[in-house]
């Protein structure tokens, strides 16, 4: 459904702002990110550009009040176009103690702080670790602060629906999101109409919610202690239609949509694993699409059934977080081996190890090039924004049954749960992909028709016959093929043939992608680089720098298996190279290794994105060095 | 291309592929039984595909001229499940060894025969790594002497049935690589089973196991040492059908026939049974050589049940909810429940 | 540092750590009782280790002021393997989970328990992936509604206890998490018993499956769903204890005591029963909701057989050949059978 | 035993030779790995400096007479210091046509051809694919050719045994190797006396294969188209006492050693797979030593095993080949969080996927380095030589304990199996490894004593405090660590601080090892660089080289992570780097990355070691351009 909203008009003095930060943060069972959700959602509608950046504990309800329970939703809404869920926070609104110690070091000083006076209690403040009530000591007087009684105003509203207190106090969320309605000139509208078919079969729970968030939105307008408030006004997006999109949701749509482009079935097997199971999830609701998913028995399971479906002539697909692809990757050599066409996508975490599950990462880049026995090239695509997701799923899609190739499309956990504006893509526009399996054999031998599975087209991609085919029965199998005919062969020249072929099959990909990007001048002092979604944060930063009268530009990998053709002339235009990367210096370990350019590294490995800040002053030391 | 029209013979299944086993093993004879089991079908080779893990026995797919994928070590099973997911119209084997499937691919075989998916699963039982030159395996006997257990293996073995028994499979068979008739029975049967179907064949690796089913395979000894089962049927065995199992309470005993006991007195085979009790118990009874009154190892169907099939299962709450929700229209989904127009 | 004197309290084997599970999960209880079980044991607590996989159950190692390890998903046996092969004087516990241990990491359960590796493994069955926030598990029941089954799973369940028994497990238990007196005596049973020890616990997850053990949680109706078992005696159950299980050849039933029926045609337990077949039955009794003739589910030890244990054998074998062959001598290993000297 | 040997004496030309190059080659059953091992072997008692290499198929026992079959073990002895088993054969030994076809093109021209004449039948060449007998149609007349009729010969030296003739050809082989003795002036005895042992309990095999031995040695003396032989010396190798090694071999003896020099217990936990098992089946047999030995269930248990006994306080071991080392891949995260010693081998073989399972290659160093999830760096040592092994495995343990890090000892097929001779190491010369476990608290907390699992030493190492010791219990785990105390943290900086040290960690091991050693002068035009089992080749090269005049210098790495800290300086030193690998430049890659020097690379991909002719020819094409 379309939607043109009314911004209410209200008598109260407005300020104007280009862009806001905001967070939400409060336990792990408030609601945070629900609330989170909808506050983009609106402003979506609204017509702000958005970025978010959810961020929540590993456990699933570490005890209340804990530093450990606390769950933070950040959003960052503006009426000009934005990339990064913003580095400082303008506003902050913590229901606890707790989420006050962990989230206040991100407000800016001045910004406003929004606290449920009802949660400072003495045994509250002590779970935070608070000695004393920063409420009262005064440690709070460089923010705006607002102390509301957020427990007993929203107790109150919903008081005649009879609800337990534990029942009234889920609805805290809608309190606080509908002052911040308030504070930020939102409509209402959309958030109660989720209200209303969420709850639509517990009218009381509709009834409070509903209660709620009115009541936190007229606590705003009524309240004596906040006199203004704010407009953002829409930003000048590309005319079209646009919809809110995180990662995971544009790799699932990605995938339905390359079923249709390629015109054949599609299996996603998955095992659960956090933050990619919601690709899993997700594709599961897409039944009437004939999309089928698995949850395998674990990882090796999951990709072996996405090859057999593979092997099976329709679109094998799986995904997963860095310990899973550490399980696939004796599978991911098998096909290699058979070139197979194959998607895997590692939605990356913290690590090493179990590591730091819940928090974005870039460091699994070495292991998608590496990470098998023997010499084993795959491509390497990752997408640069929550959006991007959708059109490097297609490309992986095309990359793998072209050139008959496992693909690893390399996400991570801020693109997956990150949200933005997306221009919605016309189903008649989407790429064509179409598949046509062979039927015919392709060789003769004493005048006998034969079939070859290892006889190459123009891409050196091999035919991908299914099974089925009458006259082409084949065998297929991970011991070295002979060249042509597949048989098994241990002939010396011959495997170093193939291990040259499929190293050139991959290699020949970059006549096949777009060149790498310069965001800015084409040649200067300096040229920021990155890969995957630290985009943003990193042309933001650019831009900054640029504004400020540096020479610098930023170009963004999305190809990184092969890299695309220009790479090593544009490195070679500018006199430093700056790879910021969040892990230990992955990507400049290649580039510095294919290219022989001195690149410089800056990498962040603390489960967080960038903040353009940071960018801007390393590349600012470096500019001025 | 055109099918090779049907029937087929047991010629129009071989490869063009040199068959590489060693002189001597049982494998041969699997794969000329396989032949003869499958040109039996009626079904079309190019819809026949066979799945294949590591070692000696999974080698059989390049033989067999329909599909083949021959595979990575223990996952066989994984493959063959997306397979038939995507493609129901094949009749999909998976043909592995006792390490193979046992050892390293153990979980997925429990867990291919849990969801019931319809697969046709040949274990080869030499009790032996074949391929990697001989060590012991899940179902070596203990004390076996092998290049690993040099001074005698320590590891009580696995009953590859009770394993399958127990992870649900609905389709449970035993044979030998020898006894060609009741080998071809077999596999036909599973050929025709709807789910689940595992098989165990004991397979003689001449080379680092020789002889280890002497008593199961020489003709002299075997109806001694084996019970052939028969849906239905009391389990009789012995040369001369002169023995017979009796349930005491749980237990199982052996009875000569005879003075007082007659076949009525001998527990029925029930194939069929829901419960898989009966099942589990034949599945434990081993011959030990040497004791004559020791039980006979059962050949034939334990089990044979019929349960919804996983693939079946998976079309029809697509088609469900189809039928409720519509088919899915792609540009809706893309566009998803709330957007907004910049003009 | 000098050991904790003897006997611990269970405050004694709390750690320092926060626990964190969610308010209401079961797994508070059963680390309560684990301590409980452990203090009565008069072992001290640094010979203790918990080796957990990964799921909210496998935090549990955090909370035990033992020695602790918490691994990677589904492999917690096998470093409880190597452990204990070269720690045999440390008792090592695993907790797992229904995902960790029988999704992921079936195979590795199975072979410990195929090895009579001296284990005690606790499986918390909720039915359910917790930490990943909710997919249904191979526990589940067909039509489970989760995140990755949001039209109900179509798989059938594994029964752990199935699993166990025919991995050839020597000891194998069931619990609850709630029934806190019965909770405690099996795991001290499982502490006591020298081989592979399996122990299932219903766990209530409160967040993502909230009350799928309710028949056997709930005391109003628990009696009348769960069969306790006592070794030596007759199967009986219900609130007043008036029903019970009689053998009808290998197929149970239940029958209302009285009126022509008594305890002495019940079945009699028999944990210590050599052929798991009787073990194998019990294990497959599953209470059909709102079937009031469905069978109990049983409770307590199916299964406490004595075979030898694995680290036993492997020390056994190094002691023979120091008894045959004398203590190695390195240099004489190092220099071999053949050298020559070059001067 | 000690043996000194009396070389037999006879009026026949000899000529002297400083080295010869032998293979024997025959069918699977024909037992030519045997024959070689024990030509082997006697050479090494003679004196000789020896270098071997077995090349055997994947098939246990492919159909006999085909070409899938053949089975060879090529031996090189000399009278001077040799490397490798040599390029190029002196004399080549046949038993059938199939072995005829595979290995003819190693012989030189002008070399010895020996062929069991009796093995060319219609059929035997027919399955090997000749048209027409070699042995008439003038094709093999650029060699020397005996047609020697062996079977009929060796089936008469038995004849009285009454054997059946299956029976009696199963000692072709020794018939072979007898005239093998005679051409090269070897004893019989250590063959012999091998025979004795082996066939002790079967004694018409015994007196078969000692006829057979004999009668080819006799046939030898005898017949008159042998009118030469040959006599190749003592070389002259340090003074000292040797036996011969294979690769293999050494490491399970530097294994029981380390158990020794550490004082500790140890486990070695492995799943059978090719070139890795005979790891496994040696140390199954020193239970006398107290090791113990563990075949799991697949390579995932394995590890485990492994890493459970590390975290017991004893040493956990576990070796694999490279799809081995896909499955161990999540485990050794594991092992890098929790900061435990673990030795990790990987014989490397043919990749990708199954690959060539008994050829050898070096494609796993990426993977060793990169191959799992997060930033996880280990340490990554490769023995040069089949007697490296023994002290590289002595170095793996010794890093592995004293640094607490998982550690790669990255051999290969060639080394595995490939056997030379080695000076045997005294037991009291041993390197000191002893360990003491912590048994003491090791900080205080509000004065009260507290164990830190994650307080470091000056090497940055944790204390490994072995389960048991009372007062010291704490919990390990994946999820990452806060820092000293070792507690579950998800706290950013400290994330950052944890992956920055444990890299650090691995990083500060190059202070504790040995230079980059540059065999020829320290600078000049070309440095000829390797790792692990090439060196042999690469050095023989090299001094080839150097005697022609050119300036060129080789180096081996032996460390590859961390690397020899001198590595940048000396490959600045040279104008030209060459990178020669068994793979598709992965060393290259990482030299270039880190030292940023334009090195060349040569790549060889073949499933067999490089030949000293490749290399030399390689590096003058270079030297001259
Ligand atoms: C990951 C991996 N580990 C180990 C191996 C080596 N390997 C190949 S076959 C095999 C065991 C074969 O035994 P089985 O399954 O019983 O088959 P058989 O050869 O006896 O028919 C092993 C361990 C491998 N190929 N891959
Ligand atoms: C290799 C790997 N795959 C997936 C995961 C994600 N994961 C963590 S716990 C879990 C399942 C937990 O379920 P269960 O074992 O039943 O434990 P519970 O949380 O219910 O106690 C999964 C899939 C992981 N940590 N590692
Ligand atoms: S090793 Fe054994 S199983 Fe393998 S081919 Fe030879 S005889 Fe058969
Ligand atoms: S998610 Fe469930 S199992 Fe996990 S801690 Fe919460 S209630 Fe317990
Ligand atoms: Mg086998
Ligand atoms: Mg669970």
């Amino acid at each position: 459904m379309t939607t043109t909203l009314d911004v209410p008009k209200k008598e109260v003095a407005v300020e104007e702002r280009d862009s806001v930060t905001i967070r939400l943060a409060g336990d792990s069972g408030d609601g945070m990110q629900l609330a989170g959700t909808q506050l983009t959602h609106t402003s979506a509608l609204l017509g702000n550009d958005i970025s978010t950046f959810p961020d929540f504990p590993a456990e699933i309800r570490a005890p209340a009040g804990t530093l450990a329970g606390v769950s933070g939703f950040q959003i960052h809404f503006s009426s000009s176009e934005i990339h990064t869920p913003g580095d400082c926070l303008n506003t902050l609104v913590v229901m606890n103690p707790a989420a006050l110690k962990t989230n206040l070091k991100d407000l800016e000083l001045g910004g406003i702080l929004i606290v449920d006076k009802d949660s400072f209690g003495t045994s509250d403040l002590r779970k935070a670790g608070y000695k004393t009530n920063p409420l009262e000591d005064g440690s709070l007087s460089g923010y705006r602060l607002f102390q509301v009684p957020i427990t007993s105003l929203n107790r109150e509203a919903v008081a005649e629906l009879k609800l337990s207190p534990r029942e009234a106090d889920r609805c805290k969320n809608f309190f606080a999101l509908g002052l911040i309605y308030w504070l930020y000139e939102r409509s209402l509208e959309p958030t109660l109409r989720y209200i209303k078919t969420k709850f639509s079969k517990n009218p009381s729970v509709l009834e409070a919610n509903t209660r709620a968030l009115k009541a936190g939105y007229n606590y705003g307008e009524t309240t004596e202690a906040m006199v203004v408030h704010y407009r953002v006004g829409k930003a000048k997006l590309a005319p079209g239609t646009y919809r809110k999109i995180t990662g995971n949701e544009a790799i699932a749509l990605g995938l339905v949509a390359a079923a249709h482009a390629t015109g054949l079935p599609l299996l996603y097997a998955g095992y659960p694993i956090t933050p990619a199971s919601d690709i899993l999830h997700q594709l599961a609701e897409y039944k009437r699409f004939g999309i089928k998913t698995l949850q395998a028995e674990d990882e090796i399971a999951a990709i072996g059934a996405a090859i057999g479906a593979s092997f099976g002539g329709v679109l094998g697909v799986t995904g997963t977080s860095g310990p899973g692809i550490c399980l696939k990757s004796e599978a991911i050599g098998l096909a290699v081996m058979t070139e197979l066409p194959l998607v895997i996508i590692d939605v990356q975490r913290g690590g090493p190890s179990t590591g730091l599950p819940t928090k974005t990462e870039q460091a699994d880049l070495l292991q998608a090039m590496y990470g098998r026995n023997g010499e084993c090239p795959v491509a390497v695509l990752a997408p640069a924004t929550p959006g991007d997701c959708f059109a490097m799923t297609l490309e992986a899609v095309r990359l793998a049954t072209q050139y008959m190739t496992p693909v690893f499309l390399l996400s991570d956990g801020y693109l997956a749960n990150g949200a933005e504006p997306w221009a919605i893509p016309q189903v008649d526009q989407l790429p064509d992909l179409h598949i046509e399996h062979p039927k015919e054999h392709n060789a003769e031998v004493d005048g006998q028709p034969v079939f070859h599975p290892y006889k190459r087209d123009a891409k050196l991609a091999r035919p991908w016959v299914a099974p089925g085919t009458p006259g082409l029965e084949h065998r297929i199998g991970g011991i070295e093929k002979q060249d042509v005919t597949g048989n098994i062969s241990y002939e010396p020249a011959n495997h170093e043939y193939m291990v040259r072929t499929r190293a050139q099959k991959i290699a020949n990909i970059a006549n096949d992608i777009p060149e790498l990007q310069v965001n800015g001048p084409e040649s200067g002092e300096l040229l920021i680089v990155g890969w995957g979604g630290t985009h943003g944060s990193l042309l933001t930063a650019t831009q900054r720098l640029q504004r400020k009268g540096y020479s610098v530009s930023h170009a963004q990998f999305r190809y990184l298996n092969p890299m695309p053709k220009n790479t090593g002339d544009v490195l070679k235009r500018f006199k430093k190279v700056l790879v910021c990367e969040l892990n230990g210096g992955q990507l400049r370990l290649l580039l510095r290794g294919h290219y022989l350019v001195d690149a410089l590294g800056y990498s962040k490995v603390q489960g967080k994105p960038f903040l353009v800040s940071e960018i801007e002053e390393k590349a600012e030391e470096i500019l001025r060095s | 291309m055109t099918t090779k029209s049907l029937p087929l013979t047991p010629k129009d299944l071989a490869s063009d592929q040199e068959v590489r086993w060693c002189p001597g093993c049982g494998d041969y004879s699997i794969l000329a039984q396989m032949k003869k089991a499958l040109a039996s079908l009626d079904f079309p080779r190019e819809k026949m595909v066979f799945i294949s893990g590591i070692g000696c026995s999974s080698r059989f797919p390049y033989y067999m001229n329909t599909y083949g994928f021959h595979t990575i070590h223990g996952r066989a099973p994984t493959f063959a499940t997306g397979l038939k997911m995507m493609r129901p119209d094949l009749q999909v084997w998976v043909i592995t060894g006792d390490g193979d499937g046992l050892s390293i691919g153990g979980n997925h075989l429990l867990h291919a025969m849990r969801r019931n998916t319809d697969l046709k699963i040949v274990l080869f039982n030499n009790e032996i790594y074949g391929l990697t030159k001989g060590q012991y395996s899940p179902t070596s006997r203990i004390g076996t002497r092998s290049k690993s257990t040099p001074t005698g293996s320590i590891e009580g073995p696995l009953r590859p049935l009770s394993i399958a028994i127990a992870s649900e499979a609905t389709f449970v068979a035993r044979t030998t690589d020898v006894d060609i008739t009741h080998l071809v029975t077999v596999l036909q049967r599973a050929a025709h089973h709807k789910g689940s179907a595992f098989v165990e064949i004991y397979q003689n690796c001449v080379v680092f196991n020789d002889g280890v089913f002497e008593y199961a395979t020489n003709k002299s000894v075997k109806n001694d040492n084996l019970c052939y089962l028969e849906h239905g049927r009391p389990l009789k065995f012995g040369k001369d059908r002169n023995k017979g199992i009796r349930l005491h309470g749980l237990t199982p005993e052996v009875v000569n026939l005879g003075s007082g006991i007659s076949d009525d007195d001998l527990l029925i085979h029930d194939e069929k049974a829901e419960d898989p009790t009966l099942a589990f118990m034949l599945s434990r009874m081993v011959r030990v050589p040497g004791d004559e009154m020791s039980f006979p190892e059962v050949m034939g169907v334990l089990r044979a049940v019929d349960h919804p099939v996983h693939h079946e299962l998976v079309q029809q709450q697509i088609d469900e909810q189809i039928k409720k929700r519509g088919p899915g229209d792609l540009q809706a989904l893309l566009t998803g429940d709330e957007t907004w127009t910049v003009t």
